[in-house]
């Protein structure tokens, strides 16, 4: 199963938790079983169906463009950061 | 010519397409832009870093013979309170829309509060001096951690605290806090043999491109807005202009003129919106271009910082834990480049426990914006600075260190993401085997050599191109990234590569948002790798269109045509591409390759190292450049010689950074080192020759290897000259710049 | 800025006529690379620009054994640095010249022009002042002469009147045994203001042994450039030793009143007054006993 | 202010122009005569991207005011290649990619012909020198300073 990393300011949702493994095809419905497991986590990464446009999503360490539509595969990791401006 | 790399065209050195352009002058930047029935605009700034707007009386500028228009805030659109993320980072648009005309308040001096066009510049600027603006002037913080505390003056009465997704509902000047934890640090530091914490301030810099900003603009009587303009961005500032106009981008036509010059700083949108605002009440075309003064005082420079770091290590030498804690100075708005300093601030070591807390923070100074490898310079300054003296506490050499510890293919950075391939390791064992690491470091007194790493992780974002098949064997390539440093050549030698032809053979062109698929931003060191990539299946759709026509002229099916070595071939047939491109008028017509692309996986990041020679004279404290070399990792570099001229003018900015330049502002928030006499880039004479050493871990992400290479080059020179410093002297800098006077103030008090 | 009435008059008299008639309202126009800038800055707003480079009187450069050395107030360095004799005779005033801005700003700015701009940090005024140069004007009421170190009186002012040109500078025969040397900090290798300057001239005796006369002269250390006449004199008859120079440059160090700004602290222009009067009254000292001290351009020309 | 008429020559030809005494050379030979080449960076003499040369001396065209140009000979960045050439240094910059966004190019190459003119063997550091009043932010002028050494060997040999 994929395993989503939860950024260290979202943890209080996750009982501390920093780790945890979801079921999930797309990053979409990785959010959607993290937000089952702990209610809150959704609304934190997502505003009208998209990742919120501060927060940027990477699987396996590269940033996706394509958002809550990215592949996630089995192995993945899924990472919850800042969105960045770059030069 | 071969590059010996098994290609023909990757790794050689063309002239690039544009040069005769450039080296004759008829190149034409966006200040060249000339027009019938033009206007020249002028602007009007705050004199004052923090006031109310109380009034603007414009009535005597409009009187003004000559004067055709007279601009406000209050001419703006009112900007809703959105979020919106035009290619520069998400930015909420009222803030975008108060940067370019300032409607209540006035956050920095030199804050635009109203604009003019006439029929001459001076006229224009005559008119500025007849508007009359009624400020109440607010206290102003210049600092960060002054800007932090409680009671600070506040900027923005409704900004609150953004905490990763949550709003802390707080107002304050702290705009945005976020961590990155990863394992357990204090566990780690507890049982760290050596222990380092130290803390470091960075000046506010400025990307300090030649060209100053400017805009032109057409506003037609059917709507139809044309802005002919210098940016890293068409499409970007499409998008920006469209917002702060509220209007919508296909009613505007942004055409992207020569740039001279922008790091970063010519991302977001200055003039566009007012140049486009003068154009629709006067009815005719305006040009702005902006003092020097006022791109100082007003134009994107890159955040001063705070940073304090820790990093504990076992006797045995291997790092063990790492605490950053980073405060960036946002400017007079929010900004997302603490974010990039959080993954770069411990990026080249392999660090198993660690904490990143980081502060975005707003003040009475323009709005920062990206500069080169944004936020990396300042952190790879703090740590490279602890790095060597953890080396030195255990007694190893500071190379020797740094490679016992370094990142690699795999390992997991603190802020959680995992090393694809990449050549952190590769470009320390480029400096130990460097002719100027192993000649001996100078020796003389007050000499002494540094070294220092760091690190950009680079963009993919959106890029497209076309390709049109000329029936002499040429092709005709456009695209949509502007062009700063050579990148058309670039992109057209990955498209020559691709299908046999020569760097001459395609004639690269940058064209209009009308002209082209989206492309992003000139920045993040993706247009090589992004537009190159596009160019490349540009040059495969091609391929395979020619195949088919090869196909028809043979009778056979396309499937029985290969592609090899710039030849077509079926059998015993074969045909060049040249010989194949005179046939296309009787194979159906014009063959066009088209390609997009929008990279999810495969951008490289880009590792980058300095070793430093200097001499400091120790009673007037100023530091010389003895010797400086250079090296990155370029994956793959497809023009040798501009790939060496970004490390070296990375290099150059990053020595300037180090050494004079700073924002220097008054009590009062007024800046006062806003020209290039006292805003101190490097000239000719304060460097030596830059000595550049490419290395080529390629990508596997890209078809050809790519790294971008055009910001990771800026982030270790402050480093390595402060550890350079410390060895001369025994003095190591923990303030940025390392001006002469502070060097004569450490050696007077021993630190 | 606003427009103005351009005048490039092809005598004195006419020159004198024109700026007398306007005062305070109309400014002299020499190489223009300090008043364009204000100008386009506001600090000045004149009826009237009087372009002195039409004039004879202004344009001369000439030396004679008796008259000493004559520099036209229009006369712009590039037309004496690299002038042999100039360099051997005074080499301190090559010494500033060929550092006022680039090779560009070389090509139109003037000694004269940087004197009557007055700036404390100007790099030719302390070099004229240690050579006892002498400031030639002309008026409605005639010449006149005063010496370099009397003409400013503060930042941006001096003791022109409204009516008066500044025709021409005037430096004394060079004598033998005689070196000068002006050097000024500056935190970049060029292209920068003064933070510090400082120029020593000095007269030996005894075999260059001995300080016959010595005259020092500070910049961007004051409201005005400061000729510090104890530093000098105190060294007047003094054998020449590392102690004696020590002792000069603390006394040159007492009558600088520096601030803090964006080139320096006042603390370090002070440190630096006591560092620059010492490396130029050595380099001073190394000319007067005819050994070779290198100016810039004789540096980049290695 | 009634506008002034200057005669001058550009490059060789003989030209006429009206301007405002308040306009510099610079904004004359951009805005009014269409000689873009020359740039402007800075407009106070700090970057010498707006270099020409008057009577072959080197200056700041910013600096100087357009009416001043009254009979002189003015040279930029547009005299230096011929119908048939490059000058060499065109050409060396060119080969040695000494121009990355090359706003600041047309300055450097006026200010390094002005020097070769004065100086055909100048050392690295009198080229250094030369040009400290030219400021490039792209190319850190390493490959500038090689370049020019590399365009005046070649017009030595041509010469």
């Amino acid at each position: 199963m994929p395993i989503a990393w939860i950024p260290s300011l979202m943890q209080k949702l996750t009982g501390g938790q920093h780790q945890i493994e979801v079921e999930g095809e797309t990053v979409r419905q990785v959010v959607e079983a993290l937000e089952v497991l702990h209610p809150g986590f959704k609304d934190r990464i997502v505003e009208d169906d998209r990742i919120k446009t501060e927060i940027a999503v990477a699987v396996d360490g590269e940033v996706v463009a394509s958002g809550l539509r990215a592949k996630v595969g089995p192995e993945s990791e899924v990472h919850f950061l800042p969105a960045l401006a770059g030069g | 010519m071969s590059s010996g790399n098994g290609y023909k065209v990757i790794g050689t050195r063309p002239i690039r397409h544009d040069g005769v352009d450039k080296v004759t002058g008829r190149a034409v930047y966006g200040g060249d832009t000339r027009l019938p029935g033009l206007l020249y605009g002028q602007v009007l700034r705050s004199p004052h870093a923090h006031a109310h707007i109380k009034s603007i009386d414009t009535a005597k500028a409009v009187a003004l013979p000559g004067v055709k228009a007279v601009l406000t805030g209050a001419d703006l659109p009112e900007a809703g309170d959105t979020i919106v993320d035009l290619g520069e980072g998400p930015a909420r648009l009222k803030y975008m829309s108060d940067n370019v005309l300032a409607t209540d308040k006035v956050l920095y001096s030199g804050h635009p509060v109203a604009a003019v066009c006439a029929t001459s510049v001076h006229i224009a600027e005559e008119a500025l001096d007849l508007i009359e603006v009624e400020y109440e002037v607010l206290e102003s913080v210049l600092n960060v951690r002054e800007a932090m505390q409680e009671g600070a003056p506040q900027l923005h009465a409704d900004m609150t605290t953004q905490e990763f997704g949550e709003d802390t509902g707080k107002t304050s000047n702290l705009a945005t806090h976020f961590q990155h934890k990863l394992g357990d640090p204090d566990q780690a530091f507890a049982s760290a043999d050596v222990v380092i914490e130290r803390e470091f301030q960075t000046a506010t810099v400025h990307q300090g491109y030649i060209e100053p900003h400017n805009a032109t603009a057409m506003w037609n009587s059917d709507g139809q807005i044309t802005i002919w303009t210098s940016t890293q961005g068409s499409f970007t500032a499409r998008a920006q202009t469209g917002a702060v106009l509220d209007v919508p981008v296909s009613k505007i036509k942004v055409v992207p003129q020569e740039i001279g010059g922008g790091f970063g700083g010519k991302i977001p949108i200055y003039l566009e919106p007012i140049a486009a605002l003068l154009s629709k009440a006067s009815g005719q075309p305006v040009k702005l271009i902006m003092t020097r003064p006022a791109v100082f005082e007003s134009t994107g420079p890159t955040p001063g910082s705070y940073v304090k770091i820790k990093m504990g290590a076992n006797k045995d030498g291997k790092i063990v834990a790492a605490d950053a804690y980073i405060a960036f100075e946002s400017g007079a708005y929010p900004g997302g480049l603490v974010g990039a300093a959080a993954m770069c601030v411990f990026s080249c070591y392999d660090i198993a426990d660690g904490l990143i807390d980081c502060y975005d923070v707003v003040l009475n100074k323009p709005r920062s914006f990206a500069y080169r490898a944004p936020g990396s310079t300042q952190v790879a300054f703090a740590t490279e600075h602890v790095v060597d003296l953890l080396a030195a506490e255990l007694g190893i050499d500071p190379l020797e260190f740094r490679l016992k510890n370094s990142a690699t293919t795999g390992t997991r950075r603190i802020d959680g993401v995992v090393y694809p391939k990449m050549g952190c390791k590769e470009v320390m064992e480029a400096i130990r085997d460097s002719d100027h690491y192993k000649s001996a470091a100078p020796s003389g007194s007050n000499q002494g050599r540094g070294i220092s790493v760091g690190y950009w992780f680079n963009v993919g974002l959106q890029s497209a191109c076309t390709a049109s098949v000329n029936s002499d064997g040429t092709v005709s390539l456009t695209e949509g990234s502007t062009d700063i440093g050579g990148s058309r050549t670039s992109i057209a030698m990955q498209f020559a590569e691709t299908l046999g032809l020569t760097a001459e053979d395609v004639k690269p062109q940058v064209v209009d948002t009308d002209s082209i698929g989206h492309t992003d931003v000139t920045g993040g060191s993706r247009v090589t790798y992004a537009t190159g990539w596009a160019a490349y299946k540009a040059a495969l759709d091609v391929q395979e269109q020619l195949c088919a026509r090869a196909a028809q002229l043979w009778e056979i099916e396309a499937d029985q045509v290969k592609f090899e070595d710039g030849t077509f071939s079926s059998g015993d047939k074969s045909y060049t591409f040249k010989e194949l491109a005179g046939h296309l008028d009787e194979t159906g017509g014009p063959v066009i390759g088209r390609a997009t692309v929008n990279p999810d996986s495969g951008v490289g990041g880009s590792f980058a190292a300095n070793i430093a020679d200097v001499e400091v004279d120790p009673e007037t404290g100023k530091v010389q450049v003895l010797r400086f070399t250079v090296i990155q990792d370029a994956g793959r570099a497809i023009h040798p010689s501009y790939v060496e001229g970004q490390m070296q003018g990375g290099s150059a900015q990053g020595i300037g950074w180090a050494l004079n330049e700073e924002y220097y502002y008054s009590d009062n928030g007024h800046l006062d080192n806003s020209s290039y006499l006292d805003y101190r880039i490097p000239t000719c004479l304060d460097l030596p020759m830059i000595e550049t050493i490419i290395v080529e871990v390629p990508n596997p992400g890209h078809p050809y290897g790519v790294r971008g290479v055009g910001e990771a080059n800026i982030a270790p020179p402050p480093a390595a000259m402060a550890n350079a410093i410390g060895n001369a002297v025994g003095v190591r800098p923990q303030e940025l710049p390392m001006k002469p006077g502070r060097i004569v103030a450490a050696l007077a008090t021993g630190g | 800025m606003k427009d103005f009435e351009y005048c490039a008059p092809s005598t004195l008299r006419e020159a004198v006529a024109l700026k007398a008639e306007k005062g305070e309202a109309a400014r002299i126009l020499a190489g223009g690379t300090d008043l364009i800038v204000q100008l386009r800055g506001k600090r000045f707003a004149p009826d009237r620009i009087i372009d002195i480079k039409n004039v004879p009187e202004a344009n001369e450069l000439s030396y004679g054994p008796r008259r000493g050395l004559v520099i036209g107030a229009g006369v712009p360095c590039w037309r004496f640095y690299n002038d042999a004799d100039i360099a051997e005779r005074y080499p301190g005033l090559i010494d500033s010249a060929a550092i006022i801005g680039g090779i560009q700003i070389q090509g139109r700015a003037t000694f004269g022009g940087n004197l009557c701009n007055s700036s404390p940090s100007a790099d030719s005024i302390p070099s004229l002042i240690t050579h006892s140069a002498s400031c030639n004007f002309a008026g409605p009421n005639g010449k006149r002469s005063i010496a370099v170190e009397d003409f400013c009186t503060g930042p941006g002012a001096n003791v022109l009147e409204p009516g008066e040109i500044l025709v021409s500078l005037q430096l004394p025969t060079a004598k033998k045994n005689t070196g000068c040397h002006y050097q000024r900090f500056i935190p970049r290798n060029e292209m920068d203001i003064a933070v510090v300057g400082v120029s020593s001239h000095v007269v030996l005796a005894n075999r260059g042994k001995e300080f016959k006369a010595v005259r020092i002269a500070l910049a961007a250390v004051g409201p005005i450039p400061i000729y510090a006449s104890a530093a000098g004199e105190g060294l007047v008859g003094k054998t020449v030793s590392d102690e004696a120079i020590a002792a000069a440059a603390t006394a040159a160090q007492e009558v600088a009143t520096p601030i803090s700004d964006m080139r320096g602290p006042a603390e370090f222009r002070t440190h630096l007054v006591g560092v620059l009067v010492k490396r130029t009254l050595e380099g001073a000292i190394a000319r007067a006993r005819g050994k070779f001290v290198a100016n810039a351009v004789q540096e980049a020309a290695g | 202010m009634s506008k002034a008429h200057v005669q001058t020559t550009i490059n060789g030809e003989q030209t006429e122009f009206l301007c405002e005494p308040r306009q510099s050379l610079l904004e004359v030979l951009r805005e009014t005569l269409g000689f873009t080449g020359t740039k402007e960076g800075c407009n106070d003499g700090n970057c010498g991207a707006c270099s020409v040369t008057v009577d072959g001396v080197l200056i700041d065209s910013c600096l100087m005011l357009a009416v001043e140009a009254d009979g002189v000979e003015i040279g930029t960045v547009e005299g230096l290649a011929t119908p048939e050439s490059l000058h060499p240094l065109q050409q060396k910059f060119l080969e040695h990619a000494a121009l990355q966004c090359g706003i600041c190019t047309p300055g450097f190459l006026v200010a390094s012909k002005a020097l070769l003119d004065h100086n055909p063997d100048p050392s690295e550091y009198e080229v250094r020198h030369w040009l400290a009043g030219n400021l490039c932010r792209c190319t850190g002028y390493d490959k500038i300073v090689r370049a020019v050494l590399d365009a005046a060997q070649e017009v030595r040999a041509s010469a």
